[in-house]
Protein backbone atom coordinates (compact mmCIF):
# COMPACT_ATOMS: atom_id res chain seq x y z
CA UNK A 1 0.00 0.00 0.00
CA UNK A 2 0.77 3.93 -0.45
CA UNK A 3 -0.04 6.36 1.78
CA UNK A 4 -0.49 9.80 0.30
CA UNK A 5 -0.83 13.18 1.89
CA UNK A 6 -2.51 16.23 0.55
CA UNK A 7 -1.63 19.91 2.16
CA UNK A 8 -2.95 23.26 0.98
CA UNK A 9 -5.15 24.37 -1.69
CA UNK A 10 -4.77 20.52 -2.83
CA UNK A 11 -6.47 19.44 -0.17
CA UNK A 12 -9.67 21.45 -0.79
CA UNK A 13 -9.53 20.47 -4.51
CA UNK A 14 -9.36 17.01 -3.46
CA UNK A 15 -11.33 16.81 -0.32
CA UNK A 16 -9.49 14.66 1.16
CA UNK A 17 -6.07 15.00 3.08
CA UNK A 18 -5.03 11.38 3.57
CA UNK A 19 -5.84 8.38 1.28
CA UNK A 20 -4.25 4.72 0.89
CA UNK A 21 -3.79 3.10 -2.36
CA UNK A 22 -4.00 -0.33 -2.12
CA UNK A 23 -2.54 -2.19 -4.46
CA UNK A 24 0.11 0.44 -4.51
CA UNK A 25 0.99 1.82 -7.92
CA UNK A 26 4.58 0.99 -8.95
CA UNK A 27 5.76 4.29 -9.71
CA UNK A 28 4.69 8.48 -8.64
CA UNK A 29 4.21 8.89 -12.31
CA UNK A 30 1.45 5.82 -12.06
CA UNK A 31 0.02 7.13 -8.95
CA UNK A 32 -0.24 10.87 -10.58
CA UNK A 33 -2.47 8.84 -13.25
CA UNK A 34 -4.82 6.90 -10.45
CA UNK A 35 -5.54 10.56 -8.76
CA UNK A 36 -5.93 12.30 -11.82
CA UNK A 37 -8.41 9.72 -13.25
CA UNK A 38 -10.50 9.93 -10.20
CA UNK A 39 -10.13 13.67 -9.94
CA UNK A 40 -9.34 15.76 -13.50
CA UNK A 41 -9.14 18.63 -11.37
CA UNK A 42 -6.99 17.92 -8.57
CA UNK A 43 -4.73 15.45 -11.12
CA UNK A 44 -4.35 18.92 -13.59
CA UNK A 45 -3.02 20.74 -9.88
CA UNK A 46 -0.83 18.53 -9.32
CA UNK A 47 1.38 19.29 -12.38
CA UNK A 48 0.77 23.07 -11.81
CA UNK A 49 3.49 25.41 -10.94
CA UNK A 50 5.39 24.91 -8.01
CA UNK A 51 3.93 21.73 -6.70
CA UNK A 52 6.74 19.40 -5.06
CA UNK A 53 6.56 16.11 -4.22
CA UNK A 54 8.04 14.60 -1.29
CA UNK A 55 8.81 10.45 -1.09
CA UNK A 56 9.21 9.03 2.33
CA UNK A 57 9.58 12.65 3.50
CA UNK A 58 12.12 14.12 0.27
CA UNK A 59 11.46 15.94 -2.29
CA UNK A 60 11.83 14.21 -5.98
CA UNK A 61 11.47 15.20 -9.06
CA UNK A 62 10.61 13.48 -12.14
CA UNK A 63 9.29 9.67 -12.05
CA UNK A 64 10.47 7.84 -9.53
CA UNK A 65 9.78 4.07 -8.80
CA UNK A 66 7.56 3.98 -4.91
CA UNK A 67 9.09 1.41 -2.42
CA UNK A 68 6.71 -1.09 -0.61
CA UNK A 69 4.69 0.96 2.28
CA UNK A 70 6.33 4.67 1.01
CA UNK A 71 4.56 7.94 2.00
CA UNK A 72 4.21 10.66 -0.84
CA UNK A 73 3.22 13.99 -0.46
CA UNK A 74 2.30 16.76 -2.76
CA UNK A 75 3.03 19.90 -1.56
CA UNK A 76 1.50 23.47 -3.06
CA UNK A 77 3.77 26.81 -2.96
CA UNK A 78 4.06 27.56 0.83
CA UNK A 79 2.89 30.15 2.25
CA UNK A 80 4.90 30.13 5.85
CA UNK A 81 4.34 32.32 8.66
CA UNK B 1 16.02 24.42 17.60
CA UNK B 2 12.99 24.66 15.87
CA UNK B 3 9.53 23.90 17.75
CA UNK B 4 6.29 23.23 15.55
CA UNK B 5 2.88 23.92 17.87
CA UNK B 6 -0.78 24.41 17.98
CA UNK B 7 -0.22 25.53 21.67
CA UNK B 8 -0.34 29.65 21.67
CA UNK B 9 3.86 30.91 21.49
CA UNK B 10 4.60 33.26 24.73
CA UNK B 11 7.15 35.38 23.81
CA UNK B 12 8.21 36.62 26.27
CA UNK B 13 8.82 33.72 28.57
CA UNK B 14 10.82 32.30 25.34
CA UNK B 15 13.20 35.15 25.39
CA UNK B 16 13.70 35.02 28.30
CA UNK B 17 14.66 31.30 28.33
CA UNK B 18 16.74 32.30 25.19
CA UNK B 19 18.95 34.47 27.23
CA UNK B 20 19.78 32.23 30.20
CA UNK B 21 23.38 31.26 30.58
CA UNK B 22 25.48 33.56 27.52
CA UNK B 23 28.52 33.68 27.86
CA UNK B 24 30.40 35.17 24.83
CA UNK B 25 27.05 36.67 23.23
CA UNK B 26 26.81 40.18 23.10
CA UNK B 27 23.61 40.24 20.62
CA UNK B 28 20.17 38.33 20.94
CA UNK B 29 17.95 39.61 17.89
CA UNK B 30 13.96 38.13 17.93
CA UNK B 31 11.24 38.47 15.01
CA UNK B 32 7.67 37.99 16.17
CA UNK B 33 5.20 37.98 13.46
CA UNK B 34 1.60 38.33 14.50
CA UNK B 35 -1.72 38.21 12.82
CA UNK B 36 -2.99 41.01 11.82
CA UNK B 37 -6.45 41.88 12.91
CA UNK B 38 -8.27 43.96 10.03
CA UNK B 39 -10.65 46.66 11.35
CA UNK B 40 -14.09 44.69 11.63
CA UNK B 41 -13.33 41.70 10.68
CA UNK B 42 -12.67 38.27 12.66
CA UNK B 43 -9.97 37.21 10.57
CA UNK B 44 -8.49 34.04 11.32
CA UNK B 45 -5.41 31.99 10.32
CA UNK B 46 -5.15 28.41 9.69
CA UNK B 47 -1.99 27.10 9.48
CA UNK B 48 -0.73 23.72 8.66
CA UNK B 49 2.72 21.76 8.20
CA UNK B 50 3.67 18.16 7.26
CA UNK B 51 4.99 16.65 10.67
CA UNK B 52 8.51 15.78 10.47
CA UNK B 53 9.37 17.17 7.17
CA UNK B 54 8.62 21.05 8.52
CA UNK B 55 10.35 20.86 11.67
CA UNK B 56 13.32 19.07 9.24
CA UNK B 57 13.42 21.58 6.60
CA UNK B 58 13.14 24.67 8.68
CA UNK B 59 16.18 22.80 11.10
CA UNK B 60 18.22 22.30 8.29
CA UNK B 61 17.58 26.26 7.46
CA UNK B 62 18.49 27.10 11.07
CA UNK B 63 21.90 25.12 10.53
CA UNK B 64 22.48 27.00 7.53
CA UNK B 65 21.96 30.46 9.42
CA UNK B 66 24.32 29.43 12.03
CA UNK B 67 26.96 28.52 9.62
CA UNK B 68 26.44 31.53 7.95
CA UNK B 69 25.98 33.71 10.00
CA UNK B 70 28.44 32.19 12.79
CA UNK B 71 25.55 32.05 15.43
CA UNK B 72 25.85 31.29 18.81
CA UNK B 73 22.13 29.74 19.37
CA UNK B 74 19.13 30.67 17.60
CA UNK B 75 15.59 29.20 17.58
CA UNK B 76 12.83 28.92 15.66
CA UNK B 77 9.02 28.59 17.00
CA UNK B 78 6.09 28.54 14.57
CA UNK B 79 2.61 28.25 15.75
CA UNK B 80 -0.39 25.70 13.65
CA UNK B 81 -3.64 25.06 13.75
CA UNK B 82 -6.34 28.14 13.80
CA UNK B 83 -5.06 31.29 14.85
CA UNK B 84 -6.95 34.50 16.32
CA UNK B 85 -5.79 38.20 15.09
CA UNK B 86 -3.20 39.23 18.17
CA UNK B 87 -1.62 35.66 18.48
CA UNK B 88 1.82 35.16 17.27
CA UNK B 89 2.59 33.08 14.78
CA UNK B 90 6.55 32.24 14.36
CA UNK B 91 9.31 33.73 16.72
CA UNK B 92 12.73 33.90 15.98
CA UNK B 93 15.45 34.10 17.99
CA UNK B 94 19.57 34.49 17.10
CA UNK B 95 22.09 34.81 18.79
CA UNK B 96 26.09 35.95 18.32
CA UNK B 97 28.84 37.85 19.43
CA UNK B 98 27.40 40.68 17.45
CA UNK B 99 24.74 42.80 16.32
CA UNK B 100 25.39 42.55 12.83
CA UNK B 101 25.20 38.89 12.54
CA UNK B 102 22.13 38.37 14.89
CA UNK B 103 20.33 41.18 12.86
CA UNK B 104 20.88 39.42 9.77
CA UNK B 105 20.85 35.71 10.95
CA UNK B 106 17.24 36.88 11.87
CA UNK B 107 15.96 38.25 8.18
CA UNK B 108 17.53 35.57 6.54
CA UNK B 109 15.73 32.77 8.51
CA UNK B 110 12.28 35.07 8.74
CA UNK B 111 12.42 35.55 4.86
CA UNK B 112 13.45 31.83 4.32
CA UNK B 113 9.75 31.16 6.38
CA UNK B 114 7.96 33.76 4.84
CA UNK B 115 8.37 32.15 1.19
CA UNK B 116 10.45 28.63 0.96
CA UNK B 117 9.13 26.43 4.78
CA UNK B 118 6.89 23.68 3.87
CA UNK B 119 4.10 25.62 6.05
CA UNK B 120 0.37 26.16 4.49
CA UNK B 121 -1.58 29.33 5.29
CA UNK B 122 -5.36 29.45 4.66
CA UNK B 123 -7.17 32.76 5.59
CA UNK B 124 -10.28 32.46 6.78
CA UNK B 125 -11.61 36.54 5.75
CA UNK B 126 -15.01 38.16 5.44
CA UNK B 127 -14.45 37.46 1.53
CA UNK B 128 -14.52 33.25 2.82
CA UNK B 129 -11.57 31.62 2.99
CA UNK B 130 -8.63 31.90 0.58
CA UNK B 131 -4.83 29.92 0.34
CA UNK B 132 -2.40 32.92 0.82
CA UNK B 133 0.89 32.04 -1.07
CA UNK B 134 4.51 34.41 -1.00
CA UNK B 135 3.61 37.56 -2.22
CA UNK B 136 6.04 39.20 -4.96
CA UNK B 137 7.88 41.30 -1.89
CA UNK B 138 8.72 37.83 -0.32
CA UNK B 139 9.73 36.69 -2.89
CA UNK B 140 12.44 39.05 -3.66
CA UNK B 141 13.50 39.13 -0.12
CA UNK B 142 14.33 35.60 0.16
CA UNK B 143 16.03 35.86 -3.14
CA UNK B 144 18.68 38.26 -1.30
CA UNK B 145 20.37 35.18 0.33
CA UNK B 146 21.01 33.51 -2.98
CA UNK C 1 9.14 55.39 25.06
CA UNK C 2 12.75 56.07 25.95
CA UNK C 3 13.84 54.50 29.82
CA UNK C 4 17.48 55.14 31.15
CA UNK C 5 17.26 52.91 34.14
CA UNK C 6 20.15 51.74 36.68
CA UNK C 7 18.14 48.72 37.48
CA UNK C 8 18.47 44.98 35.47
CA UNK C 9 16.48 44.71 32.23
CA UNK C 10 14.05 42.01 32.25
CA UNK C 11 13.71 41.44 28.67
CA UNK C 12 10.75 38.93 28.59
CA UNK C 13 8.70 40.66 30.31
CA UNK C 14 9.27 43.47 28.32
CA UNK C 15 8.38 42.52 25.36
CA UNK C 16 5.43 40.78 26.95
CA UNK C 17 4.33 43.92 27.41
CA UNK C 18 4.97 45.37 24.25
CA UNK C 19 3.17 42.48 22.35
CA UNK C 20 -0.20 43.59 24.27
CA UNK C 21 -2.86 45.44 22.66
CA UNK C 22 -1.92 45.20 18.86
CA UNK C 23 -4.59 45.91 16.27
CA UNK C 24 -2.90 46.10 13.00
CA UNK C 25 0.66 45.09 13.67
CA UNK C 26 2.57 41.86 12.17
CA UNK C 27 5.50 42.28 13.37
CA UNK C 28 7.62 42.88 16.26
CA UNK C 29 11.51 42.93 16.09
CA UNK C 30 13.97 43.57 18.80
CA UNK C 31 17.40 43.67 19.62
CA UNK C 32 19.10 42.92 22.82
CA UNK C 33 22.92 44.05 23.27
CA UNK C 34 23.99 41.89 26.37
CA UNK C 35 27.31 42.72 28.46
CA UNK C 36 30.12 40.14 27.02
CA UNK C 37 31.75 37.65 29.01
CA UNK C 38 35.54 36.79 28.48
CA UNK C 39 36.72 33.97 29.51
CA UNK C 40 38.88 34.29 32.94
CA UNK C 41 37.93 37.68 33.17
CA UNK C 42 35.62 39.33 35.68
CA UNK C 43 34.59 42.36 33.26
CA UNK C 44 32.25 45.07 34.81
CA UNK C 45 30.72 47.93 32.62
CA UNK C 46 30.26 51.29 33.65
CA UNK C 47 27.36 52.96 31.70
CA UNK C 48 27.00 56.76 32.34
CA UNK C 49 24.18 59.39 30.97
CA UNK C 50 23.11 62.85 31.46
CA UNK C 51 20.13 62.96 32.94
CA UNK C 52 17.41 64.30 30.89
CA UNK C 53 19.52 65.29 27.87
CA UNK C 54 20.31 61.65 26.83
CA UNK C 55 16.66 60.69 26.79
CA UNK C 56 15.88 63.67 24.83
CA UNK C 57 18.50 62.72 22.52
CA UNK C 58 17.29 59.20 22.09
CA UNK C 59 13.69 60.08 21.94
CA UNK C 60 14.24 62.43 19.51
CA UNK C 61 15.89 59.26 17.57
CA UNK C 62 12.61 56.99 18.20
CA UNK C 63 10.55 59.95 17.07
CA UNK C 64 12.92 59.94 13.63
CA UNK C 65 12.67 55.84 13.35
CA UNK C 66 9.06 55.64 13.38
CA UNK C 67 7.98 58.27 10.71
CA UNK C 68 11.16 56.88 8.54
CA UNK C 69 10.17 53.31 9.28
CA UNK C 70 6.00 54.12 9.98
CA UNK C 71 6.16 52.38 12.42
CA UNK C 72 3.59 51.75 14.79
CA UNK C 73 5.44 51.93 18.18
CA UNK C 74 8.81 51.87 19.52
CA UNK C 75 10.62 51.23 23.07
CA UNK C 76 14.70 51.58 24.12
CA UNK C 77 15.53 50.82 27.37
CA UNK C 78 18.93 51.39 28.24
CA UNK C 79 21.06 50.25 31.11
CA UNK C 80 23.08 52.56 33.04
CA UNK C 81 25.62 51.97 36.34
CA UNK C 82 27.43 49.34 36.57
CA UNK C 83 26.73 46.20 34.55
CA UNK C 84 28.28 42.50 35.06
CA UNK C 85 29.01 40.23 32.46
CA UNK C 86 25.22 38.51 30.86
CA UNK C 87 23.44 41.05 32.12
CA UNK C 88 21.31 43.28 29.31
CA UNK C 89 22.61 46.80 28.52
CA UNK C 90 20.35 47.85 25.84
CA UNK C 91 16.58 46.46 25.00
CA UNK C 92 15.18 47.96 21.51
CA UNK C 93 11.51 46.91 20.50
CA UNK C 94 9.87 47.76 17.17
CA UNK C 95 6.43 47.21 15.77
CA UNK C 96 5.12 47.54 12.42
CA UNK C 97 2.92 46.16 9.64
CA UNK C 98 4.86 44.24 7.99
CA UNK C 99 8.64 42.58 9.10
CA UNK C 100 10.20 44.90 6.60
CA UNK C 101 10.05 47.97 8.47
CA UNK C 102 10.22 46.33 11.95
CA UNK C 103 13.82 45.09 11.39
CA UNK C 104 15.32 48.25 9.62
CA UNK C 105 13.79 50.54 12.43
CA UNK C 106 15.55 48.26 14.97
CA UNK C 107 18.84 48.18 12.97
CA UNK C 108 19.02 51.96 12.79
CA UNK C 109 18.06 52.52 16.69
CA UNK C 110 20.76 50.28 17.20
CA UNK C 111 23.20 51.39 15.07
CA UNK C 112 22.08 55.40 16.62
CA UNK C 113 22.55 54.11 20.67
CA UNK C 114 25.86 52.47 19.50
CA UNK C 115 27.76 55.40 17.96
CA UNK C 116 26.00 58.61 18.58
CA UNK C 117 23.67 58.33 21.90
CA UNK C 118 24.89 60.65 24.41
CA UNK C 119 26.39 58.18 26.49
CA UNK C 120 29.68 56.74 27.84
CA UNK C 121 30.88 53.17 28.63
CA UNK C 122 33.56 52.06 30.80
CA UNK C 123 35.03 48.62 30.72
CA UNK C 124 36.84 47.65 33.92
CA UNK C 125 38.56 44.48 32.30
CA UNK C 126 41.96 42.73 33.69
CA UNK C 127 44.80 45.61 31.45
CA UNK C 128 42.37 48.43 34.20
CA UNK C 129 39.60 50.27 33.20
CA UNK C 130 39.22 52.12 29.83
CA UNK C 131 36.77 54.49 27.75
CA UNK C 132 35.15 52.88 25.40
CA UNK C 133 34.32 54.69 21.90
CA UNK C 134 32.66 53.49 18.76
CA UNK C 135 34.38 51.11 16.81
CA UNK C 136 35.46 52.16 13.15
CA UNK C 137 32.52 49.13 11.98
CA UNK C 138 29.75 51.21 14.56
CA UNK C 139 30.81 54.49 12.80
CA UNK C 140 30.55 53.04 9.03
CA UNK C 141 27.16 51.38 10.20
CA UNK C 142 25.33 54.39 11.67
CA UNK C 143 26.50 56.01 8.59
CA UNK C 144 24.48 53.82 6.06
CA UNK C 145 21.78 55.90 7.17
CA UNK C 146 22.75 59.19 6.64
CA UNK D 1 26.72 80.61 38.76
CA UNK D 2 27.70 78.70 36.48
CA UNK D 3 27.23 74.78 36.73
CA UNK D 4 29.65 72.83 35.11
CA UNK D 5 29.30 68.91 34.31
CA UNK D 6 31.66 66.44 32.47
CA UNK D 7 31.43 62.70 31.05
CA UNK D 8 33.13 60.05 30.28
CA UNK D 9 36.93 60.88 30.12
CA UNK D 10 36.65 64.12 30.41
CA UNK D 11 35.55 63.47 34.38
CA UNK D 12 39.09 60.62 34.99
CA UNK D 13 41.07 63.94 33.48
CA UNK D 14 39.41 66.63 35.87
CA UNK D 15 38.93 64.36 38.74
CA UNK D 16 35.71 65.84 39.21
CA UNK D 17 32.46 65.39 37.81
CA UNK D 18 30.13 68.91 38.85
CA UNK D 19 31.93 71.96 39.41
CA UNK D 20 29.95 75.67 40.36
CA UNK D 21 32.17 78.42 39.16
CA UNK D 22 30.85 82.17 40.80
CA UNK D 23 30.78 84.81 39.80
CA UNK D 24 29.86 83.10 36.10
CA UNK D 25 32.46 83.67 33.50
CA UNK D 26 30.53 85.85 30.68
CA UNK D 27 31.02 83.48 27.82
CA UNK D 28 32.13 79.72 27.18
CA UNK D 29 35.46 80.86 25.93
CA UNK D 30 35.94 82.39 29.02
CA UNK D 31 34.71 79.44 31.18
CA UNK D 32 37.22 77.15 28.75
CA UNK D 33 39.55 79.69 29.93
CA UNK D 34 39.66 79.01 33.29
CA UNK D 35 39.09 75.32 33.23
CA UNK D 36 42.27 75.52 31.19
CA UNK D 37 44.56 77.48 33.77
CA UNK D 38 43.54 74.88 36.90
CA UNK D 39 43.73 72.12 34.47
CA UNK D 40 46.25 71.94 30.97
CA UNK D 41 45.29 68.64 30.21
CA UNK D 42 41.38 68.76 30.90
CA UNK D 43 41.90 72.18 28.91
CA UNK D 44 43.43 70.57 25.70
CA UNK D 45 40.88 67.60 26.06
CA UNK D 46 38.29 69.86 25.46
CA UNK D 47 39.37 71.02 22.31
CA UNK D 48 40.38 67.25 21.15
CA UNK D 49 37.88 66.02 18.60
CA UNK D 50 34.21 65.38 18.80
CA UNK D 51 34.12 67.19 22.19
CA UNK D 52 30.53 68.86 21.88
CA UNK D 53 29.40 70.88 24.48
CA UNK D 54 26.05 71.52 25.84
CA UNK D 55 24.31 74.95 27.27
CA UNK D 56 21.32 74.14 28.81
CA UNK D 57 21.09 70.81 27.83
CA UNK D 58 21.58 71.82 23.91
CA UNK D 59 24.51 71.28 21.52
CA UNK D 60 26.34 74.73 21.17
CA UNK D 61 29.01 75.34 18.94
CA UNK D 62 31.75 78.25 18.76
CA UNK D 63 31.75 80.65 21.76
CA UNK D 64 28.27 81.74 23.46
CA UNK D 65 27.15 84.13 25.94
CA UNK D 66 26.49 81.75 29.02
CA UNK D 67 23.01 83.14 30.85
CA UNK D 68 22.69 83.85 35.12
CA UNK D 69 22.46 80.15 36.59
CA UNK D 70 23.08 78.23 33.37
CA UNK D 71 24.36 73.94 33.10
CA UNK D 72 27.61 74.01 30.84
CA UNK D 73 27.90 70.02 29.59
CA UNK D 74 31.08 68.99 27.99
CA UNK D 75 30.50 65.52 26.40
CA UNK D 76 33.63 63.64 24.71
CA UNK D 77 32.98 61.16 21.75
CA UNK D 78 29.71 59.12 22.57
CA UNK D 79 30.18 55.26 22.99
CA UNK D 80 26.34 54.11 23.33
CA UNK D 81 25.19 50.82 24.35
Amino acid sequence: MTRVLLFGRLRDLADWREKVFDPPPATLFALRGLIAAGNADLGAALDGPGVQTALDRRLVRGDVALPKGCEVAFLPPMSGG
Amino acid sequence: MIRVTDRPIDPGAELTAFCRVRGDTGAVASFLGLARGKPGEATVLELEAYGGFTEDAIGEMIGAAKARFSLHDAVVIHRVGAIAAGEAIVLVLTAAGHRREAFEACDFLMDYLKSRAPLWKKEHGRAGPRWVEPTARDLADAARWD
